[in-house]
């Protein structure tokens, strides 16, 4: 009657876990999920607005010359969508390095994707004058800017994140734990540049085809 | 620390109420609809003698985004802008630069409705109910900037020609007299 | 040392109360037990309340606000009806009375019926599937205090004479810069706006905790059907929330001055059936969030008062699931009466109609587990009872307005409003109330008194009947929703006047509902640890719960563990006790896996959400600049928030930061 | 007797939906008459589903509750329950997600067809076509014609011939308004920038009244509607009565009500043919006097009523366009003759 019951003995688990079995990676996904749907229904919005116009993008008419075709400029942003696509590269060796527990090569590599964040950002700025429209022109002009726009604190939030864990690596150290947070940090840049290849067709390749 | 929040808390209030004269739709006005609006002159200089009456220096109006927005769509109801355009002026005078011809105190921009100016401007004094005319004297400064942006009329729901009134940088009036 | 002595007899008998069997707590139980005790106490006075993360303590937090938000907006139904009780009344004016309803509407679907059941889900969740916290309780506690600026923004707004006007749908171009003048709308839309992200953080919290936390052994079909109906509404938010963010920053960034856009301008190539597609592609789904935790409730008390299992788990679950992704394609029969293609009504009525079958599967189920148990009328079910009886009620006019043809009539009548009352009064306040009297005594360790919860429900149910039943006849009869008046010829007027004399019994009801759990706090029975004697985790642990809900975490043999379990189930031992630790199992099959630390009490979530408020009402509602010192502060909480916790996972502490494990 | 006055006077309530001028079950034209009889189809159909499903909850209920000797406390749970029994219910339980299948099958091709036959009004050639523009807080209505001089404006209230399909062309000048009337047919609504039409017929001579369905600020409330369906042969001559412009007016009187019409405010925003007046913001004012309602069809068109109107618009439809003017006594009598004589 008094035998002992049988217990689960917590002490015997690894105290952090890796990838899917981490809730922090659920949370992340999830988090992703929001983002995703987000920009899908910009998206929609795009392709419900362009039903409203005969010329997409409409003539620019308000200068001298007048533009028929006012597509935005290709180059910033199709060398932005290949700096983003090769990123992935150091940020997977980012993440490789971390899982390694390699402090320095992780704060490397963290300064390299800020490096990249930043002149992403810059070719960004560059990207909204070579709309042709600004966003209170008309309504192709906010869609894209709005597209355009939320990527763009996309870009900076990673900027964000990479810079908080590099000052964090420097200043106290880098343990088992916090390799978690630069593998999310990459699963988020891969789904960052993931979806700008999409935004990319839509706002520089559908126009011209259309 | 209760009462220091219930403090702060009846400050943030007065604050808020009295921030909000702008939201106020007031949509009867009590008699009498007509004023003696022939009295108020249009300018600091007098030939000898006082001025007959100092114009409004204020329209309560211009606070109000109600009104702002009403005073919106009498300019095009009244066909304002068959002349002055959407404030870029045509036949008439710019609304939307620092030139006010007829002075630029509210109270001389509802003269101006009310009376009529030279070179075309007709009178509205029959046309419009006094309250009306300070709604419309209240959007005419807004097309400069000279009202809160906050109260001001935003984008309309038409092809823009104009920045929206709440965008616009103030123009603060310079030239501001009769034509000599 | 003193105040800690009750909590620690409680964990001794909560040990006991689980398995009778177990010997009193030696000391060195005793002592563990202290340990984990202080790690998760909270501090104390308003630095407490400002700073907690317990489940428990949000939860509940949500449920109290979105009721008081509840108490308000029922005020404001008060107010509508007594102006629509005669013809060509002035006592409000179209002014006060656009606001009013706008308010109503807006705070009853924003501000009460999603937060409260995300709230009933924050509290029971990690107590249903045996854990101690929700896996990321800064985020859910962010969540609360953005809810509740969200929610303070309309009622302040509302109590200054800038109370929304355009309708609780906000259509442009009424709700545009040209038609709605000043902050109205811009305070409306910021209030979507902070609510929603409220709602998305704590859904992410709930969605993880049922994934990674659950007890081990209670795989994917033996999760409690309350926990899946919280899954499947969070998934829901997950998707449709970010729609209405959307469409209300589209809003504002249309009004905003200096920023003007035209998304909803035709003149410029915007569209205005653009903000009803993105509107509705949350609006419908919103109802699924709201009703899908309901049906959970409705799971939850049926078995316990059935005294038996529930019949058909497996059609129930599936159910909820196929409501989760059919609740996503319906939402154009919002829409039946503007240009839309025949073809796409064709498909959306088919969609409609189609939403019927998981739902009657579940009611089917819920009679079929009444026939087969032997039901125990006590107020919960009873409260079940006047689910059905209104609720089914509400479903078949739903069916009815399925129809385009009918919906070409019915669309923006009062018999719409009959409907969506009837669906919303019975498939989600009934289930509610019922819910909240069935887990009071685990709350408040009080039993709810019956005679006043069944006075509170007959007043209630005939409350209901009779306010909303004349409306179907007043739609049929030609009234359109969101008049403020109307004409004496109209003949409108005797069923007005009977709605009305049933809006004021709802609210007596209302108030005797709450009059009773008032005094049952105060001086109900003794509850202990499961009144009920019901089958799920919950009622595993002390009433009310400890801070950390159970001192040994409890595993489950069966869908129903308190009735399923064999006496000597397997308990979860030596999770670290000098911190605030957990069990994470795997996703599926909910095996032990790994050992979680959760974060403490913590600041930074308040910080972030004055920030995000900053940033929306000020930034968003008024002027662009507000938005870039906004962001700073966000930016300087967020870092600080992963900061620290990025710190306390150090194995090796720095000697200058001391560590309290109760703060972050 | 008490009980049976009661029970007459209930049933003359809930009969408010199937009679009465603007009931949708009354119908009074081809659109509506289909809509009706599906609307009792599905309706009867979802009353028995409704008996019966509460039927079953609470025959199961009550069939094993607590007998009164028996204690107020929980029966031990059912964990393993009989299979037997769980598989008859299983059965059931399948056959009733059955019939609710068939049912909504039914529904579905119910509401097909009935959609198919309110849309076969759209091809008829010989259709009137009447263009109507919702105001904040009116409703304008212009007859199309093929020859340009036989087009005419007039508001609120429409004249249709029986048995004619009419074509109506939904535009909005601001806000969205939703055109129905429902002894006629179901709601269209009228978004700004995109045009919608919808067809109807009325089947008898009669006055159907209907308003504004989709919210639209402040006087939404009073943007009521009147269709007066006439014989051919009265469609006609009223038709022809209203392309006549105001005449010169015969006497003194009536001149200065023009005069009072024209120097103030009126002008700026109504139309009177046959004057200077041109406004186009309010209703046009060429046959005002024919009408039998006034401002969006809430007050009668008696001198009385008028004079309120246009002394003190916002007392009657507060937040209405139209402004308090200011008269003298003698022009409002005059104007008020002058507006009565516009038939």
């Amino acid at each position: 009657m008094m035998q002992p019951r049988a217990t689960i003995d917590a002490s015997k688990l690894p105290d952090h876990a890796w990838d899917a079995h981490a809730p922090l990676w659920w949370g992340n996904l999830l988090l992703v999920f929001v983002e995703t749907t987000s920009m899908a229904l910009l998206f929609a919005t795009y392709f419900y607005v362009r039903r409203n116009f005969h010329e997409w993008p409409p003539p620019r008419i308000n200068e001298m010359p007048p533009i028929v075709h006012p597509v935005p400029h290709l180059a910033a942003a199709t060398f932005n969508t290949i700096l983003l696509l090769a990123s992935c590269l150091p940020m997977y060796w980012t993440d490789m390095a971390a899982r390694r527990i390699d402090r320095k090569k992780v704060i490397l590599g963290l300064l390299l994707m800020i490096g990249v964040g930043v002149i992403s950002s810059l070719l960004r700025w560059r990207e909204f004058y070579d709309v042709h429209f600004r966003w209170d022109e008309n309504a192709y002009g906010s869609i894209v800017w709005t597209m355009l726009g939320l990527h763009l604190i996309y870009i900076l939030t990673g900027i964000a994140e990479f810079g908080l864990m590099a000052a964090f690596a420097a200043r106290h150290g880098f343990e088992e734990k916090h390799a978690l947070d630069v593998t999310l940090m990459g699963g988020f840049w891969y789904w960052l540049a993931g979806i700008w290849v999409i935004t990319y067709v839509i706002i520089y390749w559908y126009p011209r085809w259309s | 620390m209760l009462r220091l929040s219930a403090c702060l808390l009846i400050l943030a209030s007065v604050t808020l109420v009295a921030s909000c004269k702008r939201e106020e739709r007031t949509f009867r006005v009590e008699p009498p609809y007509v004023s003696g609006v022939e009295k108020i002159s249009v300018t600091n200089l007098f030939a000898g003698g006082a001025p007959a009456t100092q114009p409004a220096t204020s329209n309560e109006y211009e606070e109000n985004a109600y009104a702002l927005t009403e005073g919106k769509r009498l300019y095009g109801f009244m066909n304002c802008n068959g002349c002055h355009a959407n404030g870029g002026g045509g036949m008439g005078p710019a609304l939307m630069d620092d030139k006010w011809i007829y002075g630029d105190q509210p109270g001389q921009v509802f003269a101006s409705i009310i009376q009529g100016r030279p070179n075309g401007m007709p009178s509205f004094a029959t046309k419009l109910p006094d309250h009306q005319a300070w709604q419309l004297a209240a959007y005419v400064r807004s097309m400069s900037g000279l009202v809160k942006s906050d109260a001001a009329p935003g984008r309309s729901d038409h092809m823009q020609s104009r920045k929206a009134e709440n965008s616009t940088e103030p123009e603060s009036p310079k030239q501001s007299r009769p034509p000599q | 040392m003193s105040s800690d002595a009750p909590n620690l007899a409680a964990a001794a008998r909560q040990v006991h109360d689980v398995d009778p069997t177990t010997p009193a707590p030696t000391a060195e139980q005793v002592r563990s037990l202290q340990q984990l005790e202080a790690v998760w106490r909270k501090p104390r006075g308003l630095v407490g309340f400002l700073t907690t993360t317990n489940h428990k303590d949000i939860g509940l937090r949500f449920v109290y606000t979105a009721f008081v938000f509840f108490f308000l907006a029922g005020l404001l139904a008060l107010a509508i009806r007594v102006q629509l009780a005669v013809p060509n009344n002035t006592l409000l004016g179209p002014d006060l009375y656009n606001q009013f309803f706008t308010t109503h509407g807006s705070a009853m679907m924003f501000l009460f019926a999603v937060p409260v059941m995300e709230g009933m889900a924050i509290y029971l969740v990690p107590l249903m599937v045996g854990t101690r916290n929700t896996c990321f309780p800064r985020l859910m506690s962010y969540g609360y205090w953005v809810y509740l600026m969200g929610g303070i923004t309309l009622f302040i707004a509302l109590a200054l004479n800038f109370g929304p006007d355009m309708g609780w749908f906000s259509y442009t171009p009424l709700a545009g810069p040209d038609y709605s003048p000043g902050k109205r709308v811009d305070f409306w839309s910021q209030m979507v706006t902070l609510v929603e992200i409220g709602s998305m953080s704590g859904a992410i919290a709930t969605i993880t905790t049922i994934l990674k936390c659950r007890a081990p052994g209670m795989a994917l079909n033996r999760i409690p059907l309350f926990v899946w109906a919280a899954l499947v509404a969070a998934f829901m938010i997950l998707f449709a929330m970010p729609a209405v963010t959307i469409c209300s920053t589209l809003l504002s960034m249309d009004r905003l001055s200096h920023v003007s856009t035209h998304f909803f301008n035709h003149a410029e190539g915007g569209d205005h059936l653009l903000w009803q597609h993105l509107f509705w592609f949350f609006g419908h789904p919103d109802v699924y969030i709201i009703f899908l935790p309901a049906t959970g409730f409705i799971s939850a008390i049926i078995p316990t008062f059935a005294r038996r299992k529930i019949f058909g788990y497996t059609p129930l679950v599936l159910s909820m699931i196929a409501i989760g992704f059919i609740g996503f394609g319906v939402w154009v029969h919002h829409m039946f009466v503007t240009p839309i293609p025949e073809l796409g009504q064709g498909m959306f009525t088919a969609s409609s109609l189609l939403i019927t079958i998981p739902t009657g599967v579940q009611i089917f189920c819920w009679t079929a587990t009444l026939w087969l148990g032997r039901p125990w009328l006590k107020s919960p079910l009873l409260f079940v009872l006047g689910f059905f009886g209104v609720f089914i009620m509400g479903g078949l006019t739903g069916v009815m307005i399925a129809s385009v043809a009918v919906d070409t009539q019915a669309h923006d009548t009062f018999f719409v409003v009959a409907h969506l009352h009837y669906v919303l009064i019975g498939g989600m306040i009934f289930p509610l109330l019922g819910a909240i009297l069935y887990w009071f005594p685990k709350w408040t360790g009080k039993m709810p008194g019956e005679t006043l919860a069944k006075w509170s429900l007959a007043l209630l149910f005939i409350g209901t009947n009779l306010t909303f039943y004349p409306l179907h006849h007043l739609g049929m009869g030609g009234m359109p929703r969101r008049i403020y008046t109307y004409l004496p010829e109209t003949g409108w007027q005797p069923l007005n006047m009977l709605a009305t004399l049933g809006a004021f019994t709802m609210g007596i009801g209302f108030l005797i509902f709450v009059i009773n759990l008032w005094l049952s706090s105060r001086r109900g029975a003794p509850a202990g640890p499961n009144p009920w004697h019901a089958g799920t985790l919950e009622w595993a642990t002390t009433s009310p719960p400890s801070t950390y809900n159970f001192a040994n975490p409890p595993t489950c043999e069966g869908r129903d563990p308190v009735w399923d379990n064999s006496p000597d189930a397997a308990i979860v031992t030596n999770l670290d006790t000098d911190k605030r630790e957990v069990l994470c199992t795997t996703t599926l099959d909910a095996q032990p896996h790994h050992r979680y630390e959760m974060s403490g009490d913590s600041w930074w979530p308040l910080v972030v959400a004055i920030a995000t408020t900053v940033i929306f009402v000020a930034g968003f509602g008024f002027t662009p600049s507000w938005i870039l010192p906004g962001c700073a502060i966000l930016a300087i909480g967020l870092g600080a928030w992963f900061w620290v916790s990025a710190y306390r996972s150090l194995a090796v502490h720095h000697p200058e930061m001391p560590r309290d494990p109760r703060k972050d | 007797m008490i009980a049976r006055r009661v029970l007459i006077f209930a049933l003359a309530l809930l009969a408010v939906g199937c009679t009465g001028e603007q009931a949708a079950l009354n119908p009074a034209g081809a659109q509506a008459g289909r809509i009706t009889s599906l609307w009792w189809l599905i309706c009867w159909t979802c009353v028995v589903v409704y008996v019966l499903t509460i039927g079953a909850i609470v025959i199961g209920v009550v069939r094993k509750r607590r007998r009164a000797d028996e204690p107020d406390a929980p029966a031990p749970p059912t964990t393993r329950p009989d299979p037997a029994r769980e598989h008859r219910a299983r059965i059931i339980v399948a056959a009733a997600v059955g019939v609710t299948v068939v049912i909504l099958f039914v529904f579905m091709f119910s509401d097909f067809t009935a959609g198919r036959a309110l849309a076969s009004l759209a091809g008829d050639k010989s259709a009137l076509t009447i263009k109507i523009t919702g105001h904040q807080w009116w409703w304008e209505a212009r007859y199309e014609d093929s020859t340009t001089s036989n087009t005419f404006t007039t508001a609120n209230e429409i004249h249709i011939p029986v048995g004619r399909t009419i074509e109506f062309q939904l535009e909005s000048a601001d806000v969205i308004h939703s055109f129905w009337v429902p002894r006629l047919h179901g709601k269209k609504d009228m978004i700004p920038g995109h045009s919608t039409r919808t067809y109807l017929k009325a089947d008898k001579p009669g006055v159907y009244y209907g308003q504004c369905a989709e919210f639209c600020g402040h006087q939404h409330a009073n943007m009521r509607l009147v269709i007066i369906a006439q014989p051919h042969e009265e469609f006609e001559s009223w038709r022809t009565a209203q392309i006549r412009p105001a005449g010169e007016p015969p006497f003194d009187n009536l001149k200065r009500g023009r005069d009072v019409f024209l120097k103030n405010s009126c002008v700026m925003c109504h139309t009177i043919r046959g004057t200077t007046a041109g406004g186009r913001l309010g209703p046009d004012l060429t046959h005002v006097g024919s009408r039998k309602l006034l401002a969006s069809n809430i007050i009668p068109n008696k001198p009385g009523h008028l004079a309120g109107w246009i002394l003190d618009p916002q007392k009657i439809k507060p937040g209405v366009r139209m402004p308090q003017n200011a008269l003298d006594p003698h022009d409002l009598r005059a104007l008020l003759e002058f507006l009565e004589s516009l038939k």
